[in-house]
């Protein structure tokens, strides 16, 4: 069976890190925050200038000046530190970000993405994503393996224009988790109960697949 | 006006000397911390061929947004098109021209602008269509594109607090392009929440020194939030 | 340590992984808000061979001039000579390797570095030594130079207060080089005269986010004035 | 009579406006602080990080942790502002500081000017001083019109390292005012009872001299 959000947001977060500063992305990436392991501490990046993103507030705490990326308004959590725009990419594009998750329309096998606009058909901006993907080492881009259509959407080359060149390494699909690297495609994982067939199938892109993929497991 | 008091009482004296065919560089995150009622004024004015530096362009009906109705912008610096249909229609039908800045650049740009530094090299946007026609340069393996600064005839500018003589005090992630916004402006314009005296803000917490600003103005502000997005109460 | 607490109990703990050969960026301006504590476990240590990042050397017998003293420095990068007759002298006799920086330049080398940016224009410099062995160019009729960022392997660093998670405040001009030195190390070591509980800061106060710190410990200052000057009082 | 340290300081006073940001460097320009004229509002800039300097403290006042670029202890004016130094030099390389005053070694009539290093002799080290003279556009520089032994500082180049290129307009010496333009110095003031001949004497490069030279006044 395909991931279901809540599993992809479940496998991302089994690779934070305790003491990690994570910028997550719109959509499913937010959902990472209700998986954080137990007896592990990260704090997430809003790259509107927030270190310390907390929870959604409650009616009473609603503040329109303390909005998310996505400008939802949300609160702080205990240590939290506010900055400028400037200072917010500074330290995406210097580097300090431990783990950068979002999502993407397509990636390929040298590792890059497309993920801020379709011609003709949609335009949003590449908001601070250009800058995430450039600035970070450690990525995981979160996305369906193929549309519905069942077009891959891990391609030889991507098709759209691209978000960053040669930037991705690590990719969780519905159906399974892969490491790009050498110019390829590397399974590492599948979902529960996804064969490696059926991943072969939806995949475009060169893949190396190894004797043994694991099942993923959630506890 | 005298020394260094800033201070002015009317929206027209506010953006006096503002005229078609002008950049502005804007700041706000949307609708958070933007300088709602500058903007308004810009709109009452009817000033035309305006280019407009800003992360985005509002929403269709609120910030900066409103001044796309009668066709006040020529062109659009901005990161994020998202939640602004009238933006994305005025785009993709050639109205309105755009040049999609990657967030992080265009805060640097601003900053950049302030700081006397004309260029930069980032590795933001390279290989992606932001880098062409941009001069491409390896650095210690890694692949970088220079990005020029970008400086506004008028920089307008929502801060929380302010005094007289101009010094900046933000709230919260309203403060987000704003100090370098404040920088970039040949003439720079905030409103504020409260004005207070010299001496009250505390000179180690003061996030944008007053050399930046030349006029102050004490607003009401709506603060329109876009996503409220709530948890039950405990 | 776990989690973000990144409080240690030792100056050798705090300096432990300091090698021969390294690149250290210092914070202060002179002997004020300079890490004095830091300085004296370098020196307690006798790493040799150093590179250091430093807007100045301190003075002959205090601040970064102790490491002078045994010839641990095999490199400074500074702007300022004056005030430490030691470091002009193992200058003019070629023992000591001196880059001399523009102030503003070595800021913003330093703030470029933790920001991502390898390399700038700059007016600051152009026809002078400075500019030597650098490429030039004129942008918008003025002529700039280019400055590359500049990473240390360690930066040292002095706050007034840090929380546990290693957010910092500074007091008034002992800011300084502080901010921009505590993003440009590979590991940032931070002394403060106070550490805090996380929660404790305002969180819209906070000068350098814990992002940039790896390691902070609580030190006893010494605060050696260079230049007391006073007026009667009244 | 040549001008004395405060009559130099009081004619570049003179040159203050009302609202102007300033940067006055180590030694004769500090003193123009005594200088503001009365009714007009200045505020000092110091690039260690310092907006709004005020005074030199009482015993009780002085604080460690509150200097200016000479490294003296001072006191803040109401309305100062302290930032790091990276914030400091973007006001004066963004040219937001409204005027600069610094001393110099020697300038010459293509507005080059020298001050920071006597090779062999002497080595300071420009600190600010070539960041201030390339982001300023409004700078005095204040210095002796010659050396003890009768040599001119005010060369038709200069022989010593450049701090700065083109940059310098007016020059206050304890002889004349002067302007840069051109290629040349224009005389605009002498001191009193300093006669044109001898400002001619001590002026090694080009000087241009109107027929009517006034002499400085000082209220």
């Amino acid at each position: 069976m395909a991931l279901s959000r809540e599993q992809l947001a479940q496998r991302v977060a089994q690779e934070l890190q305790d003491g990690y500063y994570v910028n997550l992305g719109i959509g499913i990436p937010t959902l990472v925050a209700n998986y954080v392991p137990k007896g592990i501490e990260v704090m997430l990046q809003s790259e509107n200038g927030l270190l310390g993103m907390g929870q959604f507030p409650t009616d009473d705490e609603v503040d329109a000046d303390l909005i998310n990326a996505g400008k939802q308004t949300v609160t702080m959590a205990t240590g939290a530190s506010l900055f400028d725009s400037a200072e917010s990419f500074a330290m995406i594009r210097g580097g300090h970000v431990d783990l950068t998750v979002l999502g993407a329309f397509e990636v390929d096998c040298q590792g890059n993405i497309a993920s801020y606009m379709i011609p003709g058909k949609l335009i949003k901006g590449m908001g601070g994503a250009m800058d995430l993907v450039a600035g970070a080492d450690n990525i995981i881009v979160t996305m369906t393996h193929a549309s519905k259509h069942g077009e891959s959407k891990l391609l030889a080359e991507c098709t759209l224009p691209l978000t960053g060149k040669g930037c991705i390494k690590k990719v969780l699909t519905d159906l399974a988790f892969l490491e790009i690297k050498e110019g390829k495609f590397h399974l590492l994982e599948r979902a529960p109960g996804v064969s490696v067939d059926e991943i072969v199938k939806l995949t475009a892109g060169e893949l190396v697949v190894p004797d043994n993929v694991p099942e993923m497991t959630f506890s | 006006m005298s020394g260094f008091n800033k201070v002015v009482e009317s929206y027209e004296e506010a953006m006096s000397g503002l005229e078609d065919g002008m950049t502005i560089i804007a700041g706000g995150f949307g609708l958070c911390g933007n300088p709602e009622n500058l903007i308004k004024e810009i709109k009452k004015k009817g000033t035309k061929g305006l280019t407009i530096v800003s992360n985005n362009c509002g929403t269709t009906n609120h910030g900066l947004g409103i001044l796309l109705h009668d066709k006040q912008v020529k062109k659009m610096v901005a990161s994020y098109v998202g939640e602004n249909e009238e933006f994305e229609r005025q785009m993709m039908s050639g109205e309105l021209e755009v040049e999609l800045t990657p967030q992080g650049t265009l805060a640097e740009k601003m900053r950049a602008a302030g700081a006397g530094i004309p260029a930069f090299f980032t590795a933001t946007g390279y290989g992606t269509p932001v880098a062409e026609g941009k001069e491409t340069r390896e650095i210690n393996g890694r692949h970088y594109i220079l990005e020029e600064s970008i400086k506004g005839d008028f920089a307008i500018v929502k801060a929380w607090k302010a005094d007289t003589y101009g010094n900046l005090v933000f709230r919260k992630t309203a403060r987000n392009f704003n100090p370098m916004a404040a920088t970039a402006g040949k003439i720079t314009v905030v409103e504020v929440e409260e004005i207070v005296q010299p001496g009250e803000l505390d000179p180690d917490h003061i996030h944008t020194p007053g050399i930046y600003v030349d006029r102050v103005i004490k607003g009401n502000f709506e603060k329109v939030i876009e996503q409220r997005t709530t948890r039950p109460s405990a």
